[in-house]
């Protein structure tokens, strides 16, 4: 978008953008801009980045975790009663990163806040949602697609459905979480929003032998 | 201290007869000519002996350093009742497995004066000891990717030039002059900002250096004891009294140098002497032979490469030291992956080469990545160690230098600076800002 | 050179009819070229295969004497089978399989491969002798780099062109269970059974196909070659890697593999942590060492037979056998049913020996032991095996010379767990035994890699709590059959001859290096070089062995092997380096700083803008109306809990008890040894939430470094650390009309000085968006703010500032003019300004540091640095002459050329209009009004004059006060 | 290469983490000399053999932690919490 296209009066619009660059068609959503770009690909990626992300600090096996769901290690969305519609990450010890619809960082944040107070634990929250950039690869070559630049053993005797770890991928410290999505073999991966560009250029240049194409954002919560 | 030994006198024994050495026999071209006419043998160049019960001087270690140190003592100082002990065979550890780049343009003065005198003790080295050491002085440059390795390469010229070392910043068009297959586009992700050339560095035989410094300690009488491994330094009073060896010997004497690198720790303990020092592999591999393209040692301190292509044609490639501290000189995939990486990076027409044998040897790092030179609170007991990744450059110089310290009792001006009680002093040497760029 | 277009495809005079293991496909026929002229091919044909079928028998000279080369092993090791194809040097010909249109060369010949200038060296060979070059050349040592450059010049490779194209290879992971490294018949038996027993294999096999030497065997060879084939195939849980090769076993069973034959890219280099290796590549044929071994027809068994089975190439037309095993018998046979006269055959077992063989270009006679002499145009030998133990010697196994049957065998007591041999490296016996050992081995191995994943996933955080444990795998271990080895007489040498083909080295060459002192095999083969070619010692390593034993008057024990080390096979740097990972980092801004002609500045992972064009104007603007930087990559954390204060006291040399809300603070942090480390300022937002910034380059270090102190020293300490460098971009409004434009877009700030004074802090709602946290902070020494905002709407905010401050003059400005603003004011760059020595008091960090505090980081060191006295000093300096800029690390001199210090930091200044420094210079040097002389890196010396303050400009600090 | 057991993440490849090395506790600042400070600053026992040493994982859990390694081998015998 070039500066002529901007007009100098009238109410500011802010924009809200992932670090991704994003194929046509640009379509905005909910504040960001987002692509509209559909496929139907085998195997695809998305930026998921606009979803809420919140990260939490409390202590390991405490009344915290126990009110999220998720211990560390795995990833779950029968949380707390307050977190309908969130996937709880149990990205380290002692650490969690709720995703959640696009928007809703602010409310998740209150509740995570209650939650904290309410297990009398010090804890933390702490909105990450513009900290991390976030992909979803879908596809069973998916898999075979991080086989070649992550060295976790992606079996399910290690990484089942539900498994969450961070690790290299493409020698850049990657939260990867197992979330098959409707029997097909899925994983959610974020990073560090300014990588973000470099994680999705190198997934795609590994994915290209299996046939990957992008798909838009769509908002299916998460 | 003084000589006690009887000089020449026992040359006699060479095993296969043939009559006593005089500083062994003269290679030329007229005498290979003669031996190739003839037909007949070589002499031996260095012997094996009987272990004596006692020397004024036992050596730990027989590589570059160790040899170095017996064959001055010898040669500079009189001194020939010396023994070099080597647990495997001469030249094994470090001096075997460098990757035979000499260089002397340091960071700091006592580091620069130090090396430009083992650079200048190399360049006579074939001359003196009348044995090709097959010194290459094609030229040393080191890559700067950014401002700040930019900054350090002008501020090592700087003092390099103040001590009369041959050294410049060059930009990216001579360095493409030099070495034309490197790529010095300024798209690359590690674009080539400049470079520090050094004119008298280059590459030499590591093995040729050893071997002739153990050929001219043999002919001047220092006993040289391969496959020979010190289990123990015996200490009296404060003071050393002897050595043990694996094959159940005593040997008295009143001097043990330890001039290890890898096992520098083991044997000051054996002394009860402890070390700043921390035992790092350091991983080197060759490439099979392509037809020479390649004269200068390129060296990148930021993507941790060098590589420099020997008379046989091979690439030689080094790094930084192993990311943890270990005793294994067993080699890693990462480091193979991670050399061939960078070289790609720099010379990407590089790619249809194949990668032929990979090794490790072993580093004893310091805090300041200076070494560790001169006596200790053990009367008899010296080192010369720590040399982390500089060792085999700093042999001739060291050798001179230590037998002159164990000579006259007391450190030489050059080495002053490396004393092992400059740790518990605080008087760290400033090398240490020119170590994330060094070989 | 002939130009192969005006020649007639050279055709097949050597090739046989349809053989029944044949691998060539003879219903097609395709053409390459060799040294210029065309040659035909049938798809399947190696390069050599092809070449010998067309009758050719010389493919190379060799490194030293230029002797002329032929076929000896037939397959990935043949020394002189090393050819030059298209722009790819040293291509394994007599493994690479032909494809249409290769432009295949010779190497190493000049100026023709039939007539050789060099070939002249042969007859030097008696003055060339083993470490001619130690001995000669030595004086006078100015002519050394004269004979350098001739040396250089008779390198025995080929040549790498500087345009080759960087092809797209590739890596990825493997996590076997069990991994079989070879899919001859044991491989495959050993794959099979551990699938069976429920293990995932991954089978790699060296050559294009599975079935190891069953493939050029007879009927009954090929039927089982079939059998296990189709085993392997039907065992879901086995993955076949063919022309694919182990390069390397390193600890813990991480393994390097290199798949050669891939539709996308050009190799991929496979890394496999198997729980279990099986070690199965076979026996490499060992060549027998005489006079004249290394002429043309001179081959091993296992040569011809390939040649006659999988190729259909008649390997000679008369031939001499010196046999002594079972292998040169069938070679015998093979020859015979090919058409091959058999001259002679010498059976070693009772003694007969081959000592001489006699020809140009190729070998014509052949001397027996008893004196006769026979024509003949083709030697076979076979005359004992190799055990290539390498990937046994990298997991620790030491192998132990085995006189009764002539070779080396792996010691299993000193292998790991994790690693077993099965076939010929392990043992002899019928085909039949070599498979129930096998098949053993294959469950055993699947066994002990049940009980490691066991132990290795059991407790894994990534398994859900509630699964049912994994069954408890089998305890007892398999029994493994003892496998028999076969008598073989030991055969090394009868008369002198080459040792090392690639390198040229003879047997006499080892004896003269053992006489001259040289006398344990290392120093033999360092002398000597022999074994460090590119067949890496699996050819030439025994027999190196065996002669330097003779020559010593050792046995072949007591001499032992020289270290077998990774690579097992050459791998292409291509391979190894795989696609280039090197993360990148951006800021939410960078579309713009693209779009705006900055010229990119590689800093660390970032991409920064270096200046829009002209630094110096956009130093000018912001001095005196106002500029926007992009300084995302400060590094930043999310400081939170009751005990932050603590951190921060513990951290920085200064003191942070008394931090109200609100306000922000300049720190220095040293590490324990007193050494400046990182600065930085940091703010605190609320009761128990504080925000700190770092430098960019030290953002990871400083995280770290946090880290370890509150989890290894302090444990008990309630605070949570979040990096939130890139949650923020960030980006600094400095100069005297930066209220003025801020104002125009901040909304919930009283951006007044009297509500929003320097060294503050607010949050509130820059451009529409919520939640940024402005520092009011003067890192150029002007009236400015810094802005933190969620990092998605950068772009937004930046673009809204640019456009609201056109009327103002609004420039965006790069790190060059950062650089020199910072300059002018005096500020030091850590990194830059100190060195990995610097200790506080060196910076002039001494009002800052407070040694009352009960402890910081480098407290001791620092209070002992005081005391001490008589360090260096970072100062400020003016040269004289105000328009030389004495450039960065210019060293400060005194009489004799005696360093007493250096320019760190040097610009001309835009704002003064002259030449401006910092420098650290020895103590005695640092009162200002010092006069100092600078040595300029062209040889001149100025002077310069030390000043009272670091900053040049506003020393007061007034323009960022107001 | 190495597997180093993260005692939270269990086995990974040593390319995670960051070595530390040997720790030693802290001196007291306002007691010790300048000696026994830079014993600790500077010297280490450098074993051939096992070690009791610090590493933190960076590429994973980033939690520091202490293991037991054979500096010949690699061997890694325990892990576990930091100290």
């Amino acid at each position: 978008m070039s500066d002529a296209d901007r007009s100098a009066d009238g109410p500011t619009v802010t924009i809200a953008r992932s670090p991704i660059a994003a194929p046509e068609p640009l379509v905005p959503h909910r504040g960001w801009e987002v692509s509209g770009r559909r496929s139907a690909a085998a195997l695809t990626i998305t930026d998921l980045t606009p979803l809420a992300k919140v990260a939490v600090r409390a202590p390991m096996d405490g009344a915290v975790q126990r009110a999220l769901g998720a211990p560390f290690g795995r990833a779950a969305r029968d949380g707390a009663p307050a977190l309908d519609g969130t996937l709880v990450v149990g990205s380290g010890p002692g650490e969690w990163l709720v995703l959640a619809p696009v928007g809703t960082a602010g409310e998740v944040r209150e509740q995570l806040a209650g939650i904290v107070t309410e297990a009398g634990e010090f804890g933390t929250v702490v909105d990450l949602t513009h900290g991390r950039a976030l992909l979803r690869l879908r596809g069973e070559a998916s898999a075979d697609l991080l086989a070649k630049v992550c060295a976790v053993d992606l079996s399910d005797a290690v990484t089942p459905d539900g498994a969450a770890f961070r690790s290299s991928v493409a020698n850049l410290v990657t939260d990867v979480v197992r979330d098959d999505a409707g029997g097909v073999r899925s994983y959610l991966l974020h990073c560090e929003r300014s990588s973000g560009q470099y994680l999705a250029a190198a997934l795609l240049d590994a994915g290209a032998e299996f046939g990957i194409d992008v798909d838009g954002f769509r908002d299916p919560g998460i | 201290m003084s000589s006690s030994n009887n000089g020449t006198g026992n040359r006699n024994g060479s095993r296969n007869g043939h009559r006593p050495l005089r500083r062994g026999r003269r290679y030329s071209a007229w005498s290979l000519l003669q031996h190739g006419l003839s037909g007949a043998d070589w002499p031996v160049t260095f012997r094996s002996h009987p272990k004596r019960d006692s020397y004024d001087v036992v050596i730990v270690g027989g590589g570059v350093h160790g040899l170095a140190t017996a064959y001055y003592l010898a040669a500079n100082h009189g001194i020939r009742n010396v023994a070099v002990l080597e647990k495997s065979y001469i030249g094994s550890g470090g001096s075997g497995r460098n990757t035979a780049i000499l260089r002397s343009n340091y960071l700091t003065p006592e580091g620069v004066r130090f090396y430009d005198r083992s650079v200048k003790l190399y360049e006579h080295l074939a001359a003196e000891l009348n044995f090709n050491v097959m010194f290459s002085q094609r030229g040393h440059l080191t890559l700067a990717h950014n401002d700040a390795s930019l900054r350090t390469m002008r501020w090592r010229t700087e003092v390099n030039k103040l001590q009369g070392v041959d050294s410049e910043v060059i930009g990216p068009d001579e360095v493409k002059k030099l070495v034309p297959y490197l790529d010095t586009s300024s798209t690359t992700r590690y674009p080539v900002l400049g470079a520090l050339y050094h004119p008298p560095g280059g590459i030499i035989r590591h093995d040729a250096v050893v071997w002739g410094y153990a050929r001219g300690a043999d002919a001047h009488g220092v006993h040289i004891h391969q496959k020979t491994e010190v289990v123990g330094i015996d200490v009296e009073g404060g003071r050393v009294t002897g050595v043990r060896t694996d094959d159940g010997h005593r040997i008295a004497t009143p001097v043990v140098v330890n001039c290890t690198a890898g096992w520098s720790t083991l044997i000051s303990d054996m002394a009860g002497v402890s070390m700043p020092v921390q035992t790092f592999p350091l991983q080197a591999a060759v490439t099979e032979p392509v037809k020479p393209f390649l004269d200068t040692v390129i060296v990148s301190g930021t993507l941790h490469v060098y590589v420099s292509q020997t008379d046989r044609g091979e690439l030689v490639f080094g790094a930084s030291v192993d990311p943890f501290a270990s005793y294994s000189t067993r080699g890693s995939l990462e480091f193979a992956e991670g050399v061939a990486g960078h070289v790609l990076e720099l010379m990407p027409a590089l790619s249809k080469m194949r990668l032929l044998r990979q090794w490790a040897g072993l580093c004893d790092m310091t805090p300041d990545y200076s070494p560790i030179m001169g006596p200790t609170p053990v009367g008899g007991f010296y080192v010369d160690v720590g040399w982390g990744t500089y060792g085999f450059k700093a042999g001739p110089v060291s050798g001179e230098a230590m037998a002159d310290c164990i000579a006259n009792e007391r450190p030489p001006e050059i080495i002053s600076a490396f004393g092992l009680d400059r740790f518990e002093a605080g008087r760290l040497v400033g090398e240490k800002g020119a170590a994330a760029v060094g070989h | 050179m002939t130009q192969g277009s005006t020649a007639t495809a050279t055709g097949a005079a050597m090739r046989l009819g349809p053989q029944p293991g044949e691998v060539i496909d003879r219903n097609r026929t395709i053409e390459f070229r060799w040294n210029g002229r065309a040659y035909q091919a049938h798809p399947g044909d190696t390069i050599i295969s092809a070449l010998a079928a067309a009758g050719e028998r010389v493919f190379s000279r060799s490194y030293k004497y230029h002797r002329p080369r032929g076929l000896l092993t037939a397959d990935f090791l043949d020394p002189g089978c090393q050819l030059q194809v298209g722009d790819e040097p040293n291509v394994r010909a007599a493994h690479r399989l032909v494809e249409a249109g290769m432009d295949v060369r010779s190497q190493n010949t000049w100026p023709s491969l039939k007539f050789d200038v060099k070939a002249v060296n042969g007859l030097a060979g008696r003055f060339l002798a083993t470490g001619f070059y130690y001995k000669t050349f030595i004086k006078p040592e100015r002519l050394w780099p004269a004979y350098e450059r001739v040396l250089r010049k008779f390198v025995h490779a080929g040549e790498v062109s500087p345009d080759t194209e960087h092809g797209y290879y590739d890596k990825r992971y493997a996590h076997p269970d069990v991994l079989v490294t070879g899919g001859g018949p044991a491989g495959m038996a050993a794959a099979v059974a551990a699938a069976r027993a429920g293990a995932r294999v991954l089978l790699v096999e060296e050559e294009h196909h599975l079935g190891g030497h069953l493939r050029w065997g007879d009927d009954t060879a090929r039927a089982v070659r079939a059998e296990l084939a189709e085993q392997v195939r039907s065992e879901p849980g086995i993955e076949v890697l063919t022309d694919s090769v182990v390069v390397g076993r390193y600890d813990d069973n991480w393994i390097g593999v290199m798949q050669r034959n891939l539709p996308h890219v050009v190799e991929r280099l496979v890394k496999v942590r198997a729980k279990s290796l099986v070690v199965a590549p076979g026996l490499v044929e060992r060549p027998y060492v005489f006079t004249g071994n290394d002429l043309p027809g001179v081959m091993l068994s296992t040569a011809a037979r390939r040649l006659i089975n999988l190729y259909a190439v008649k390997p000679g037309e008369r031939a001499v056998v010196l046999s002594a095993n079972p292998e040169g018998d069938a070679a015998v046979a093979d020859l015979q049913r090919a058409g091959v006269e058999i001259a002679a055959v010498a059976d070693a077992r009772r003694g007969q020996r081959v000592v001489r063989a006699r020809g140009r270009g190729g070998v014509q006679s052949v001397e027996l032991a008893d004196g006769s002499r026979i024509d003949c145009d083709l030697l076979v030998t076979a005359v004992g095996w190799t055990a290539p133990t390498s990937l046994l010697n990298m997991a620790g196994a030491r192998p132990v010379y085995r006189p009764e049957v002539a070779r080396f065998v792996p010691d299993p007591a000193h292998t790991p767990d994790g690693v077993l041999a099965v076939g010929g490296i392990a043992g002899d016996g019928t085909l039949d035994q070599l498979r129930e050992h096998a098949d053993a081995v294959g469950r055993e191995a699947a066994r002990r890699a049940a009980q490691l994943a066991h132990r290795l996933h059991g407790a894994l955080p990534t398994r859900p709590r509630d699964a049912a444990p994994q069954p408890a795998p089998v305890t007892d271990p398999v029994p493994i059959p003892e496998l028999p080895l076969a008598e073989h007489p030991e055969l090394f040498f009868s008369t002198h001859g080459f040792v090392d083909f690639s390198e040229d080295v003879s047997s006499k060459d080892l004896v003269t290096a053992v006489k001259e002192g040289y006398d344990s095999v290392e120093l033999v083969k360092r002398y000597t070089t022999a074994t460090m070619g590119p067949a890496q010692g699996k050819l030439e390593t025994v027999n190196t062995v065996a002669i330097v034993a003779a020559a010593t008057g050792r046995s072949i024990a007591e001499t032992g092997t020289t270290t077998w080390r990774p690579m097992y096979a050459p791998v292409t740097l291509g391979a190894l380096a795989g696609r280039s990972f090197e993360p990148i980092r951006h800021s939410p801004m960078q579309p713009w700083h693209e779009r705006h002609g900055a010229t990119p500045l590689v800093a660390g992972q970032w991409i920064r803008p270096e200046h829009y064009g002209d630094p110096a104007a956009e130093v000018r603007t912001v001095r005196s109306g106002v500029g926007i930087i992009d300084v995302t990559p400060i590094g930043k954390l999310d400081l939170r809990g009751p005990d932050v204060a603590k951190l921060l006291n513990l951290l920085y040399v200064n003191k942070w008890s008394k931090l109200d809300i609100g306000r922000v603070r300049y720190g220095v942090m040293c590490a324990d040894d007193g050494v400046v480390l990182d600065d930085g300022v940091t703010g605190r937002l609320g009761d128990d939430h504080y925000l700190m910034s770092t430098t960019s380059s030290g953002a990871a270090t400083v995280w770290e470094w946090v880290e370890n102190w509150l989890q290894t020293e302090h444990p008990d300490w309630q605070v949570h650390v979040t990096p939130v460098t890139t949650a923020y971009a960030s980006i600094n409004v400095a100069g005297p009309r930066s209220r003025e434009l801020l104002g125009r877009l901040t909304e919930g700030v009283d951006l007044r000085p009297e509500a929003f004074g320097y060294m503050n802090v607010r949050t509130g709602t820059v451009a529409g968006v919520q939640d940024c946290v402005l520092w009011r902070i003067g890192f150029t020494g002007e009236l400015s703010y810094e802005i933190h905002l969620p990092a998605s709407y950068g772009l937004h905010v930046w673009e809204r500032l640019i456009e609201t401050g056109a009327d103002l003059g609004v420039v965006p400005f790069g790190v060059e003019a950062q650089r020199i603003l910072r300059l002018e004011k005096g500020h030091f760059i850590v990194g830059q300004d100190t060195d990995g020595l610097t200790q506080g008091y060196t910076a002039g960090l001494g009002s800052l540091i407070k040694l009352d505090k009960a402890d910081f980081v480098g407290k001791p060191e620092l209070a002992w640095q005081a005391e001490r006295g008589g360090y260096p000093q970072l100062v400020g300096l003016l040269p004289v002459d105000g328009d030389v800029v004495p450039p960065e690390a210019s060293q400060i001199i005194t009489g004799g050329g005696h360093i007493a210090g250096r320019i760190t930091s040097s610009r001309m200044s835009p704002t003064l209009g002259r030449a401006i420094c910092l420098g650290q210079v020895d103590s005695g040097l640092a009162e200002a009004g010092t006069r100092v002389t600078v040595r300029l890196p062209d040889g001149r010396d100025v002077e310069a004059v030390i000043t009272a303050h670091h900053a040049q400009v506003d020393p007061e600090g007034e323009r960022q006060r107001v | 290469m190495m597997l180093l057991p993260c005692p939270w993440c269990g086995p990974r490849n040593a390319s995670e983490f960051r070595y530390v090395g040997e720790t030693g506790p802290r001196p007291d600042p306002t007691t010790a000399t300048p000696e026994q400070w830079r014993r600790h600053l500077y010297f280490h026992a450098n074993p051939r053999g096992w070690v009791r040493e610090s590493w933190y994982h960076r590429a994973g859990c980033r939690r520091y932690f202490a293991a037991e390694r054979h500096t010949a081998t690699n061997e890694v015998r325990s892990s576990g919490g930091h100290s």
